[in-house]
């Protein structure tokens, strides 16, 4: 079924602009552009808006709990007058020139009618289904039908068709007993809708690296190894844990901890780039553990403790000296299992004057894989027809205008560019709006 | 009496672990005209704002008071969570349990709970006392004012401009372009600055919107968001320029690091912009050693300047270009080539055969003049050894620092700096590029050292924020204002002699004599309620009555818990 | 002589001052031409405090009054904050009995004009004051709080004080004076001393109409004392701006802590 | 007997000390529980009788916290707290009340330790003298 979302924008209605990802990048370029008066479609591929900050525990350097500063800027999306939210949509297709570009977005079907769900959750407790849960970084499992995570924009359930019995074997239908609200829709389609826009900003963000590529740092091979994503959902209130820390193996509280930096980024084997943020993000997490582990002892491994931002040498300098971190300037070889299932074997060199091969054990240890572009987000860069860089992200060649890609109307912030942390995504978002602003003048 | 909500957030386990919240939320029920009081895991979540919503319904509350953390970050949020649940926001008190509470008494949970509740009813007889208020809408005068005109304030300017906007560029100097003119080329990608500045000129040049203001310098500011007046000096005339938001992009200066490694005295120790200047002529010399961390990273000034390494990276390369036989080594601390495009420009160099050598704070580098050319002795923390290199040229790469009139500036916006002298924005995650004070932007090196790409996006994004005021055409005056109680006024003139804004005067009603407060001119600082004698000023929703209770409150739970 | 000094040399249209009548002694208002009552001097009281009183309902007139040194510096604190029109209130200088000033224990005894009475020496410090402050604070706080029980807050002070300009006063009010009934406790009075402290001129009427007898006065001129050694501040002293505490004037501009 | 905690009263200005707070908290500097926050626009606008209607009620200490001088976001406001403040403290003394119940400091911003270092070492002071006498005082 198709439907439309207005041609682009005539005299009379407000300039539409198209924002493709829900994460602190998209969601501050969508507020802002909506501020200055333009009509914004944000879409999400995922059920709400959040994207990966809403995954951190907290934030470096002020640790500042993440949700607690994220969550008031979904929330006016939600309500922003200017703001569309797609969410759980995907962008299918564009069409045309700026400043009259045809976007195609498709609703996923989530079997749930939006309007009349009201996120009691009465489905979720009833849902036999048990899967995976993405937002926890597969620490725990969700339901079939289900909500991504407590604080979700908007706060409404999606069916998860791929492992609904309902929709896969025609059983169940427990859901749809137990919605008051008959919110439940299992014959629901996929809806694509045609949106007329001047310009579209791309925000998709970052995934991590598949980090089963590199056996050699641990992952899949020891239990008592988590990626640093995975560590941040550990440290938070409400992930998989309560927020205490502890190993997958036999379940003990860890006391000595390590970090592995540069897992499968600046490696000419895998990814060329620097993340950017995971220097800080580790020292940040290294802090965090003692919050929850008073006698825990970190140990980061690391080739350049790049800590260039404001703030960070003295956040650094803090975390030797209050928290007991210590930095090893060496890329461990070889990562094995401890004994049995517990605990690993963390084999580098010392370096310095006597460098020599040691074998430490650690309880638990924590990789910092390559960030990379997000999946998906280069099939859209060939559908905007945007050019990518060697690493991948999406170029923006230009100095002059430095939130262009090379797509006129196109425009790029956040990690979808290059690697960067939170206030240089914020920046680079409000930056896109005051060039859609520009671009939307001259095209009057 | 007050029908009054108390909402106590857990905030994850920020406040819970700590405050024992249910104990908080028994005692808020016993408090006088509390009729519901309850907890939420976030209360900023949309769950917990519907739960407060549907609770002002149900039990149709006339009042909200909410416990969590800081009013400065989320007052707003709940404030137009009342007015949607149908009550004026004015009606709602927020209640710091979290700065102010937990995270600050973490290990003694119970005098935490306890100071929790006396804060919460504190809230609440404030709450009870608070009276419904109206907001006063004021024009937006549609005229930018941009300090600094660095590639930071150009790039703002060419934008507001490009926005069809009224902008003002103030440069000191007598040239547009600052540091930009200095450098000829731009890492990474080798653009020369030149061009790069003809062509945000020429959005300038062209535009009867932009006015361009030499030699001149910022020496007064009065107003707020919308109702600015820049008082600018132009080479010796005084200039009021009526404006509806300031930017400030007045950038920061190149460290001298006089004394440092000869610096001053030794003749061929240079700092990156002289290198700048040698390679602009074409000069380009035979061994050249940059030393990096020069003056940054040491105690007295911790901070990276996040842009010295790449700097040297991309003179390094350009070295090269020129001299393909040159000899040039990097001796650093660690290389901050973060990102894609710096990480690139490491590799090249590398590839290309600059050497890297990596000292240590507690081995420091010597340099010294040996028969006719530098001598710099380096302990390679890598190789563990000693290794002595002959220069030609020895570029002390050292950070960028504050500039030294920055202090007026930020006297003069009241805006603060950090403790380097950078300005200091309204929160470092995600208000880079806002000053606490509405209205006034900050953008640029003046903010903390950042490469063109990020100096130019920090520009738009201030350029974009300075924009929404003034294309929405309004902004709204948040009802803080004072007035006069006309029954107790006695006309003494202390709140005309204490306001700092002249907006309170002694004027007849009804044939009597009696203060009078100008709501426009009102900023809301309250120094005429502390001046008045006869308890006359009051402040809206910081009347001495609320606050009075606030204090009787403490009394009866804190002393009365005592005996 | 008074009537002539008033009316012809001075050329005031109203003469306010304490005359005997109904076999009692009070202020009294008397027009030009009226027939004078018995004037008397030797009778403390704080004729400006009528005048506060009087002052909105004589329009343009001229009004004399007899004027001690403590009703020039009065005046002038009321000037000084606009409440009344220095060149319609014409003074007649008025000297204190050696008594009187032995009374108010008073430093600053002699008007600008004395046409009345003999100029006296100035009285010595107030030996209360200073046993009180060479007092341990222990001893000084149970002196002070036994005076203050004594109060039963009839408001006498404010009532007599003339540079208490407010209608109601704040001190009847329980936004600052929480304690219920009587007497008032401590806030009642530091409150009323604070109001006092950049306009106080010691005339010690507070004292006198005191039916308590507690040492106001005292306690008005240790506020004294310390408005003198913060910012060289006396009151009734024209060239001083007032109020001192609302203005910028000798407040310290630097602050020592900052960035140091 | 258990050592004696006091209550102490704080008035805060939005723009800087209460913003020093709230830094102090973010960066999770620890301090003794026994200070209430009061938020106040700007220091100029707390009412001397505040700390006097406090003191006298029997509250141990008040701390006055603004912006540093020449700080101020209101220009001047803290100019005139530092004049009314010292005559306040006169005036306990006089009554034989210790002056250093009664604290006039300055926190800007960025000085989340300032705050913590004023906040401890108030309560410290406030502890040596022992609990507020007047709340033994009946009147």
């Amino acid at each position: 079924m198709h439907k439309d979302v207005g041609q682009s924008g005539g005299l009379a209605m407000k300039q539409k602009v198209v924002v493709i990802g829900g994460g602190i990048a998209g969601i501050q370029a969508s507020l802002d552009i909506a501020d200055l008066g333009y009509e914004v479609h944000l879409v999400e591929r995922s059920p709400s808006i959040g994207g990966r900050m809403a995954q951190l525990d907290k934030t470096f350097p002020t640790n500042d709990c993440s949700m607690c500063i994220l969550s008031p800027k979904m929330i006016m999306c939600a309500g922003h007058e200017n703001i569309h939210l797609h969410t759980y949509s995907e962008v299918t297709g564009v069409t045309g020139k700026f400043p009259k570009l045809k976007v195609t977005v498709k609703h996923k079907a989530r079997y749930i009618n939006i309007a009349r769900c009201t996120g009691c959750g009465d489905c979720v407790a009833k849902c036999p289904v048990k899967v995976m849960n993405e937002f926890e970084e597969g620490l725990s499992k969700r339901k079939a039908i289900y909500l991504p995570f407590p604080q979700a924009v908007p706060r409404k359930v999606t069916i998860d068709a791929e492992h609904c019995r309902m929709i896969t074997e025609k059983k169940c239908g427990v859901c749809k007993k137990v919605c008051q609200a008959g919110a439940i829709d299992y014959e629901q389609k996929d809806e694509f809708v045609k949106i007329g826009a001047a310009a579209v900003v791309i925000a998709t963000g970052f995934d991590l690296s598949d980090t089963s590529k590199l056996p050699q740092h641990g992952m899949g091979v020891c239990k008592d190894v988590v990626t640093s994503l995975q560590l941040e959902r550990i440290l938070s209130a409400s992930g998989p844990t309560g927020g205490h820390l502890v190993r997958a193996s036999d379940g003990m509280e860890p006391k000595k901890l390590a970090f592995v930096q540069c897992v499968g980024s600046r490696d000419a084997k895998a990814f060329r780039y620097c993340s950017s943020v995971c220097c800080m993000y580790a020292t940040k997490e290294a802090i965090l553990v003692r919050e929850h582990v008073p006698d825990i002892n970190s140990t980061i491994f690391y080739m350049d403790m790049r800590a260039t931002g404001k703030g960070f040498q003295e956040f650094v300098l803090r975390a030797q000296a209050n928290y007991g971190v210590r930095y090893i300037r060496s890329r461990p070889a070889i990562v094995q299992p401890a004994h049995g299932e517990s605990g690993v074997l963390v084999t580098y060199e010392t370096g310095g004057a006597a460098s020599e091969q040691l074998t430490e054990e650690f309880d638990m240890l924590v990789v910092c894989p390559a960030l990379v572009p997000s999946k998906g987000s280069v099939e859209l860069a060939e559908l905007m027809g945007a050019r990518l860089g060697e690493d991948r992200f999406i170029m923006t060649p230009s100095l002059r205008n430095p939130v262009d890609s090379t797509k006129k109307g196109v425009l790029v912030c956040g990690f979808a560019g290059e690697p960067m942390d939170i206030p240089d995504s914020v920046a680079q978002a409000s930056g896109v709006a005051a060039r859609v602003a520009e671009l939307l003048q001259e095209a009057g | 009496m007050a029908r009054t909500g108390v909402f106590i957030c857990h905030c994850g386990h920020n406040i819970a672990s700590i405050v024992a919240v249910e104990e908080v939320v028994k005692f808020a029920r016993t408090l006088p005209g509390v009729v519901v009081a309850d907890h939420n895991l976030y209360s900023c979540s949309e769950e917990g704002l519907s739960a407060i919503k549907t609770s002002i319904k149900q039990n149709n509350l006339d009042r909200v008071v909410v416990a969590a953390c800081t009013p400065r970050t989320h007052e707003p949020l709940f404030r137009k969570i009342c007015e949607e649940a149908g009550i004026n926001k004015y009606l709602f008190e927020f209640v710091n349990i979290r700065e102010h509470c937990s995270w600050i008494h973490a290990k003694e949970p119970g005098p935490a709970t306890e100071k929790a509740k006396r804060l919460v009813a504190m809230g609440v007889s404030k709450a009870a006392l608070l009276e419904p208020q109206a907001e006063t809408e004021s024009s937006v005068t549609p005229t930018a004012v941009v300090i600094g005109g660095g590639l930071a304030g150009l790039t703002a300017a060419a934008s507001l401009v490009a926005q069809d906007i009224d902008t003002h560029l103030v440069e000191q100097e007598g040239e547009i372009g600052g540091h930009l003119s200095r450098v000829s080329v731009l890492a990474p990608e080798f653009d020369e600055s030149r061009k790069l500045l003809d062509s945000l000129m020429s959005g300038l040049a062209g535009s009867e919107k932009a006015h361009i203001h030499l030699r001149s310098k910022l020496k007064d500011v009065h107003g707020f968001v919308g109702n600015f007046e820049v008082t600018i000096d132009e080479h010796g005339k005084e200039l009021k320029i009526p404006a509806g938001a300031i930017l400030v992009a007045t950038g920061a200066q190149e460290f001298q690091p006089v004394g440092e490694y000869g610096f001053g005295e030794l003749q061929g120790t240079i700092t990156q912009l002289d290198l700048e200047k040698m390679l602009s002529e074409g000069k380009a010399p035979n061994r050249t050693v940059f030393i990096q961390c020069v003056g940054s990273r040491q105690p007295g000034r911790e901070y990276c300047s996040r842009i010295c390494c790449n700097t040297s990276l991309k003179n390094a390369l350009r070295i090269l270009d020129l001299n393909p036989k040159a000899a040039v080594t990097i001796i650093h601390r660690d290389i901050m080539s973060y990102g894609t495009a710096w990480e690139e420009l490491y590799r090249r160099a590398s590839e290309r055969g600059v050497r890297f050598l990596r000292y240590a704070l507690a081995n420091p580098t010597k340099v010294t003049r040996k028969d006719g050319s530098l001598l710099v002795e380096v302990y390679d923390e890598t190789l563990a050894e000693r290794i002595n290199v002959e220069a030609d040229v020895v570029v002390l790469a050292t950070p960028m620092v504050s500039r030294e009139n920055s202090g007026d500036v930020s006297k003069m916006l009241k805006v603060p700096r950090d403790k380097y002298g950078f300005f200091l924005e309204a929160h470092v995650k995600l208000r880079p590029v806002e000053f606490a004070t509405d209205g006034v932007f900050i953008c640029g090196s003046a903010r903390w050292p950042s490469s063109a790409k990020e100096v130019m996006c920090q520009a738009l994004a201030a350029a974009a924020k300075a924009a929404i005021p003034i294309k929405r055409g309004k902004v709204i005056i948040e009802a803080i204002t004072a007035w006069a109680d006309p029954d107790k006024c006695a006309a003494c003139g202390n709140c005309v002699t204490a306001c700092p804004y002249e907006a309170v005067e002694i004027a007849t009603q009804d044939g009597k004599q009696i203060a009078k407060v100008n709501d426009a001119q009102c900023k809301g600082c309250g120094a005429c309620v502390a001046a008045c004698p006869n308890d006359a000023m009051q402040q809206r929703g910081f009347t001495t009555r609320q606050l009075g209770a606030m204090i009787d409150s403490l009394v009866k739970n804190a002393l009365e818990a005592e005996q | 002589m008074l009537p002539e000094l008033a009316f012809d040399k001075l050329g005031a249209d109203l003469l306010l001052a304490m005359c005997e009548g109904h076999g009692n002694v009070g202020p009294i208002v008397i027009s030009k031409g009226e027939k004078m009552a018995k004037v008397r001097t030797d009778v403390p009281y704080q004729l400006v405090t009528i005048l506060t009183n009087i002052y909105p309902f004589i329009g343009q007139k001229k009004l004399a009054l007899l004027c001690r040194r403590c009703d020039e510096k009065a005046l002038a604190e009321l000037e000084k904050r606009g409440l009344v029109d220095e060149k319609r209130v014409l003074r007649i200088g008025l000297a204190c009995s050696a008594d009187q000033i032995k009374a108010c224990r008073c430093s600053d005894p002699v008007p600008s004009v004395v046409h009345i009475g003999a100029p006296g020496k100035p009285a010595g410090e107030d030996e209360l004051m200073n046993k009180l402050l060479a007092m341990p604070s222990e001893e000084r706080l149970k002196f002070w709080t036994a005076q203050f029980r004594k109060c039963n807050k009839c408001f006498a002070c404010t009532l007599n004080c003339p540079v208490c300009f407010c209608d109601d006063c704040v001190l009847e009010e329980r936004t600052f004076v929480a304690e219920k009934g009587i007497p008032p406790g401590m806030s009642f009075h530091l409150i009323r001393t604070f109001h006092l402290s950049d306009k106080c001129v010691e005339c010690g009427e507070c004292e006198r109409s005191c039916p308590a007898g507690i040492p106001l006065l005292t306690l008005r001129k240790m506020a004294a004392k310390d408005m003198k050694a913060l910012y060289g501040f006396v009151s009734g002293d024209k060239k001083k701006v007032s109020p001192l505490l609302t203005t910028l004037e000798g407040e310290p501009m630097e602050d020592e802590c900052h960035e140091c | 007997m258990t050592e004696f905690e006091p209550t102490i009263l704080a008035f805060c200005c939005n723009w800087c000390s209460y913003a020093g707070a709230d830094l102090a908290g973010v960066s999770r500097l620890q301090m003794p529980p026994n200070v209430h926050i009061v938020r106040v626009m700007c220091s100029a606008s707390v009412k001397p009788e505040y700390a006097i209607k406090a003191i006298s009620q029997g509250i141990d200490g008040v701390l006055v916290l603004g912006c540093h001088i020449g700080d101020c976001h209101y220009m001047t406001g803290n100019h005139r707290t530092a004049k009314r403040f010292p005559v306040v403290q006169k005036l306990l003394e006089d009554v034989g009340i210790d002056k250093t119940r009664l604290r006039l400091d300055w926190v800007s911003a960025a000085e989340g330790e300032k705050f913590q270092k004023v906040v401890t070492e108030f309560v410290e002071d406030v502890k040596r003298l022992g609990p507020n006498p007047l709340k033994e005082v009946r009147f």
